[in-house]
């Protein structure tokens, strides 16, 4: 599965895009989250405040306990400041 | 519909993108143009620097764009999103919107750019005059409220 | 505050009038342009002619851009309003309002075409396709309905 | 006094303006209506519905009750529809 980042995500993860492989048991974006933030610190700095990271599954935007299963590129980022 | 999305690097031309929507048709009352512009904070600001996820940036804007087209008699509708490093008192941000009537390309205006600000795939760092590149710009809580009048 | 009034028979260039009130400066962050633009009606009419009240169209428009300065923190606003005989297509007024934010511009910009709307002395009657002058356009409750909004 | 007519109103009244001498006893702008319904028939078409004529005085709307005294230039028009 492809992982995006962006913003200030992307700087404390450190790259902008990975393929992982995701080990059994990982049902949401939450779950997701929760195992990508004990891969190490800088996840951990990343999500440290997990409720103010966004994601998106395959280009919409979707909510924690989104099913993550058939998903081709899954994206995190800070809150959207377009405009 | 007339529907133009685009998000680039280059600036834009607002009469040439408002004649595009209306030029030879006489059923268009009211055409709103909103531009937003990069402020320089006081004079702290040498660049706006804006990052987006190309492929959903666009998927996006044409969601709200069908949103704004489900909800008000459009018959034309153009967003031009700008990326990159953009500097005090240049273009970031166009909307355009058509209609018979002036309530409804006001409505629809002030809809795509709350939405747009919440919900597009952007995000802003500031680059100071000093030659450092600063903090990235917070979300505000007021746009998401602003956002949450259209639910 | 850079604020221009014109009440004149010729059209008007947009990003002219857009340009006029930005260059040169990077506090701006949203400026809105409305223009209203002549029907056909469905292909009734050839033309609309708009007679207006030379002098008191002036002041009034004045006593409307004065209130809406007071009401919104606005960095520049810009009304130019046509009289005589209009095409379907064709421009019949222009509004631009620049401010730091876009809630100010927007609203002020609406604020100052509903009162325009109600309050400025300019009448519409139709030219017809067949030739014939048609009836004088009515006002309509919507209009001062929109107007006392801001009351 | 200078009075200046727009619109249906003019066509109606047949003129773009005309100075008049008021009699003693016009005090508002609705004696002045009801003064100006007595000299003719097309003042009195052109005023049929008071309630729509709208007046200004100097260049500024007033209401009905308005006081004519020291008007130079009065004026009487549909309601409005520029924009």
């Amino acid at each position: 599965m492809k992982l995006v980042y962006f913003a200030w995500v992307r700087e404390r993860v450190g790259r902008t895009d990975e393929d992982l492989d995701l080990p059994d048991g990982i049902a949401t974006v939450a779950d997701l989250v929760r195992w990508l933030k004990g891969r190490g610190e800088e996840y951990a700095y990343a999500f440290e405040n997990e409720a103010i990271v966004r994601a998106a599954i395959d280009h919409v935007h979707v909510k924690p306990d989104a099913p993550v299963l058939g998903a081709r590129e899954i994206a995190f980022f800070p809150p959207m400041t377009g405009g | 519909m007339t529907s133009t999305i685009r998000i680039q690097a280059e600036g834009f031309e607002i009469a040439a993108e408002a004649a595009a929507l209306t030029t030879g048709r006489a059923d268009i009352g009211a055409v709103i143009a909103f531009t937003g512009l990069c402020r320089d904070e006081g004079g702290r600001l040498s660049a706006l620097e804006l990052e987006h996820y190309p492929g959903m940036a666009e998927a996006e804007l044409a969601r709200i764009a069908a949103q704004a087209e489900e909800r008000w008699p459009l018959m034309g509708l153009t967003i031009i999103h700008r990326f990159g490093k953009i500097a005090p008192g240049e273009e970031i941000v166009l909307v355009l919107t058509a209609s018979a009537h002036r309530r409804a390309a006001f409505e629809a205006a002030e809809f795509l750019m709350d939405y747009l600000k919440t919900h597009a795939p952007f995000w802003k760092r500031e680059h100071l005059k000093d030659g450092t590149v600063g903090a990235w710009v917070e979300a505000k809580s007021g746009d998401d409220l602003a956002a949450e009048r259209w639910a």
